[in-house]
């Protein structure tokens, strides 16, 4: 099965082929490396940026003011925040320009903790970039929604903030991508040359090209709807990205109890699924809120706010949001790491607690 | 330069000078609430609207400005009223829907991409829309301008070195006006050096600084350096020098600078043209008149259009129904 | 009595004068004008910037890192966004050091609308603010508290956010600050100068010195104390900035039918009194939180997630918030600006909603 | 150059590429996780190191360093254990108690301003620390470092401007080693010109390009320059063309270039010992004998340190009890 970064490849490609994708850019995107995660090895219009982010949310809003499909990349999304102010002027431009500038691009940014990034190599940015209004914002989970999203976000003639999670990056999906070969077949098609020192690289890219596989297709996770990941009767995760599987995990020990789980990925945070969030909180009347961003100002408690404005005579508990710690960052030493994020163990305790708790 | 480009230019300068002293006046009221705009510019600012090419799409020009450009805009086309309209924040103001403050342009059928708020981003997009010429071919080029002190962000550096990106040079005319103040800061508290044009040097890009006071000047120059970005698909930074003639806005006290201390390129320009016969005092003076008369009847005319409503704060944030 | 502008000036003034600050400074902050909104007239260590928001955060956190003492001014909140890398660094220095550093810097900035200041002089700030870690955060609402909160951030060691309202900067408080002259007496003595032109007003100050009141003292808003606006009975509005005024007129109109409404204004976003909140909710059991910020993120989902947590059981409405529209920006028009921010009117039916709502 | 300081220079380069080697292998198991550092440029970096000031508060000189400066870091005095300790990211580390990358020092008694990961944002912060010694007087400076390709952001500009406003220009050196890469993208597909140093020129800055692999050059070159920022209390740019021995970092592959694709100073520096006989091969092959089995050493000694404890994550985000 293909990788997360294969996925993302492949839509990309699909995206110059077929969507009108005129530009794929960012720091080291283009050629010899084809991106720090390998995500945009071999497609014909990715370029290498300057080490630059503002120059590349700038360019690309300047590309999709003059009619481009652009789809850019921010290396990691710790370095989007020198951005914000762009960000907020992409978000606004159709609608300070009264609905005449369309601004149809994709900034594609890979977030999260969980591979001892260090405190520049963990930041999550969903929050911030919520509160930004103008965008929309997916963060999938799988390389299937993954290539489904970045086909929706291409199609889409708005901005979109397409995050995704550096833990998942090289992880296998379990679902096939329309299209997709087999997976050593794969890697030999798509997957660059690679060697021991730049050098090396760069001598045995020169010559290579990628076999694109030929069935693929322009299938989309539409924008907006959420996935149902398991269905339980006793109590509500709402979550998206790595904590998905954290949450599976956690929901198989409580079935050792006899509690079942259901559990909601959310896929995209804005315009993000209501309908799929408040059925299930009606259901099970309990619900936890599980991400890994810092908790104050956190999308979660955006979340709980409708829950509780929409469910607050259904609930039977108090509904809570687990969410990393209130610190700087996260430190490098696994320690910390583990302290500093939603771990299996922690979501096992508030689950509990959830259900233990009697009014 | 012939007679007629003269007259021209005398009657743009006046159609622009009575434009903003107008919105001035509505900003004291309830009528506009606030002004910013370009009295002491228009020796430059409209040359560079005649020279430009507005259109829709990679064919013609690109443009990122300046709140200082009204001159421009009315050299290109505009109707005044569509400026009026903006600044009594009408819904039929065309660039903003009532919602922007004066000279915030936006127009698409010209390329006119929106006027930001936040100082100097404009040349980080800009070289975005050149770099999509380049690759479309033709002779359309981008043309970005800002203030002197502006030019202290990061996004000064930026735009030059975006556009002069080793075989992906592209065609921006990057311009300064540099009136020598940010509000209150003056130039020499905060600039190092004698021009700011200079420092395109540093990426290869070729420059230059002139008097855009000066009608001839700024019109000969300007030809030759939009010829160079069309013909070369080059950058280009042109840094011209200009007067702040009713201070920075009207919340810093929008009234003339006293008398003599700042160029005012509009008289010079008339003085010119009379001595040179080219127009009369007489139709001068009356040319100011007729345009004050016509501006205060496009205000009476603008302000019985309807008012943005409430509801309309949603409109246009996303595109829906694609 | 002093106007918000006349009291951060002499707070200001008593900074250099006895706290040690070292730099006032930011765009047009020294001569000749004393910052756009007057803030920081005649004050010796006044000093004007380079229009660059980037270069002010970084040059504060330089001198905060070689032991001076600075407050540094971004012009407008609007303004601040492309500084939040920045931001975030000077959040995090003291930690990623481990405790080595100190940054003992207060950066100010004016927010909000209320002024016809169209999309770029209305924004709100302290959502994302309040998301970086390691600042704190103040948002005065009255003269005396806007003098005893600078002060008290003046003295801080740590980085202090201090946002005050652009609406209410020239509005005069209803309390003396200790040692504040006579009202004409204190704008003879403090207010610099004016005339018609740049070129008068420079001419008028060049010879101009401010008589600073002698009689002025280190009073301290502490900072983390919410205060107590007004008392009531039946329903508890936490709130701060302007809209603690907006929230009294309300109360004002409910009092009418017999409702008495608990108006808390918590003074400081970062660390926020949990006390005098939760105190004030179990009593009312009603809560409606309040500010004019975009509604995705926003600071009072964060002060909703806490109140639910610990108040849940003692709530007997669903808790609310009411903030501003979830639009790219406030328009000019006045009909525009009344329908993107809460009005007397908004508050006034959520807040009959509230009272209202039958379980 | 004295005959102890070659030698001392060349001690110290092969201290720094055994400490560097040690960090390299550690970053390929969990002792590590992660490594990039400064080889290829010990030849620059150890002048850097001896000829600055550390100590603390204005008397000194303030740094605000890339992830490139362990050797100037060990020239200063550092204990290779220090640096051990980050990178195996002990309680007992130094700089950040475990919490940050390697290579990213902080010592508040030698003004040692955090490194940042953030690529260029020192170059914005720096002006601030000279500001304060410029005020303070003396002969302290401010050092401040960064590679090529970082540039390209913003503050490069910021940092040039905002040391020299007129009147407050401030005594800060900026440093850019220049290795032709960021990552992987080499530095003729993102310059525009030939010598990053010379934009200083548009601001009014006295700047110079030199070899930092070259020992002598550096040095000497160093020598002067400070002495202009200290004494002149202004602004100087320099630019040292260096190597990127080990690629980026561990991951992207930290392992040696191709034989002599770049310049090896230390093996040039070594060679050119020998030949002038002030140091023998043999001993210099037992210098890097003994240095490699002190770092295996120290590794041995500082693993065995405590781990930060999870509760930790909480201490030192605010000052309390003042
Ligand atoms: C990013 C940003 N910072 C601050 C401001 C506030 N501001 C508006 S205009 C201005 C001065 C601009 O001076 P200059 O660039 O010389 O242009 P001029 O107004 O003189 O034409 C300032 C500081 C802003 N609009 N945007
Ligand atoms: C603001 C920011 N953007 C991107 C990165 C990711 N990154 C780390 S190092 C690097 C390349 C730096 O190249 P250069 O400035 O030449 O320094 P060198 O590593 O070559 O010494 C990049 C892109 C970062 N750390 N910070
Ligand atoms: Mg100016
Ligand atoms: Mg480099």
């Amino acid at each position: 099965m293909a990788t997360m970064a294969q996925a993302l490849r492949m839509a990309l490609h699909y995206g110059e082929e077929h969507l009108g994708v005129t530009d794929i850019f960012g720091e080291d995107v283009g050629p010899p490396l084809g991106g720090v995660f390998t995500v945009s090895q071999g497609l014909k219009t990715a370029w290498n940026s300057p080490l630059d982010e503002r120059g590349i949310i700038g360019t690309a809003l300047g590309l999709a003011l003059a009619g481009q499909k652009p789809v850019c990349e921010v290396q990691f999304g710790d370095y989007i925040f020198n951005t914000i102010d762009l960000l907020k002027l992409v978000g606004n431009t159709r609608w300070s320009s009264n609905g005449q500038f369309e601004v149809p691009l994709v900034c594609m940014t890979i977030v999260g903790a969980g591979i001892h990034g260090s405190i520049y190599h963990s930041h999550s940015f969903e929050s911030i970039a919520a509160h930004i209004p103008g965008w929309k914002i997916v963060l999938p989970s799988t390389p299937l929604d993954a290539y489904g999203l970045l086909i929706s976000s291409i199609k889409d003639p708005n901005p979109v903030m397409f995050l995704y999670p550096k833990a998942l990056i090289r992880v296998k999906g379990e679902e096939l991508i329309p299209g997709e070969p087999e997976e050593r077949e794969l890697k030999r098609m798509i997957d660059a040359p690679t060697g021991p020192t730049l050098f090396h690289i760069e001598e045995a890219r020169k010559s290579w090209k990628p076999q694109w596989p030929k069935g693929l297709t322009d299938y989309q996770v539409p924008i907006g709807k959420a996935k149902m990941v398991q269905e339980g009767r006793d109590i509500t995760v709402v979550t998206y990205s790595r904590h998905v599987f954290l949450a599976k995990q956690a929901a198989a020990e409580l079935a050792n109890d006899g509690i079942t789980t259901e559990i909601i990925d959310l896929r995209t945070l804005y315009p993000w699924d209501r309908d799929t969030v408040m059925q299930s909180v009606r259901k099970t009347g309990r619900v936890l809120v599980l991400n890994e961003d810092t908790p104050v100002c956190n999308f979660g408690e955006h979340i709980l706010r409708e829950i509780n404005h929409h469910c607050f005579y259904e609930l039977v508990a108090r509904p809570r949001l687990l969410a990393g710690a209130d610190v700087p960052g996260v430190g490098l030493h696994e320690n910390l790491e583990l302290a500093s994020v939603p771990q299996v163990g922690d979501i096992v305790r508030e689950l509990r607690a959830i259900c233990s708790e009697v009014p | 330069m012939k007679k007629e480009l003269k007259l021209r230019i005398l009657e743009l300068m006046v159609t622009a000078r009575c434009l903003e002293e107008r919105m001035i006046k509505m900003s004291k009221s309830a009528d506009g609430h606030f002004w910013l705009g370009g009295p002491g510019e228009e020796a430059f600012n409209i040359p560079l609207g005649l020279l430009a090419r507005p259109g829709r799409g990679l064919d013609y020009d690109y443009f990122h400005f300046h709140y200082r450009n009204a001159a421009t805009m009315l050299a290109m086309g505009m109707d005044p009223r569509d400026e009026l309209r903006q600044a009594n924040n009408r819904a039929t103001d065309p660039f903003s829907g009532g919602r922007n403050f004066v000279n915030h342009f936006a127009r698409v059928e010209w390329n006119v991409c929106p006027v930001t708020s936040t100082i100097q981003t404009q040349w980080t997009v800009a070289p975005g829309t050149a770099r999509a010429q380049k690759r479309h071919g033709g002779s359309g080029i981008t043309i970005v301008t800002c203030g002197d002190a502006g030019t202290a962000e990061g996004d000064f550096h930026i735009g030059l070195n975006w556009a002069t990106q080793p075989g992906q040079e592209v065609p921006v005319l990057f311009i300064v006006t540099n009136n020598r103040y940010g509000i209150s800061t003056s130039y020499d508290q905060v600039q190092p050096v004698d021009s700011i044009a200079e420092k395109a040097r540093g990426y290869g890009m070729q420059w230059d600084v002139i008097d855009g006071t000066d009608v001839e000047v700024s019109y000969k120059r300007l030809t030759e350096v939009m010829n160079y970005v069309r013909t070369e698909r080059k950058p280009f930074m042109l840094e011209a020098k200009v007067s702040r003639l009713y201070g920075h806005s009207s919340s810093s006290g929008a009234n003339r600078v006293p008398e003599g201390s700042e160029c005012d390129p509009m008289e010079v320009w008339a003085e010119k043209l009379i001595k040179q016969k080219v127009v009369t005092r007489k139709a001068y003076l009356e040319m100011i008149e007729a345009e004050t008369q016509r501006m205060n009847e496009y205000l009476k005319e603008i302000k019985a259009e309807p008012a943005p409503t409430a509801e309309s704060i949603y409109d246009h944030i996303f595109k829906e129904g694609f």
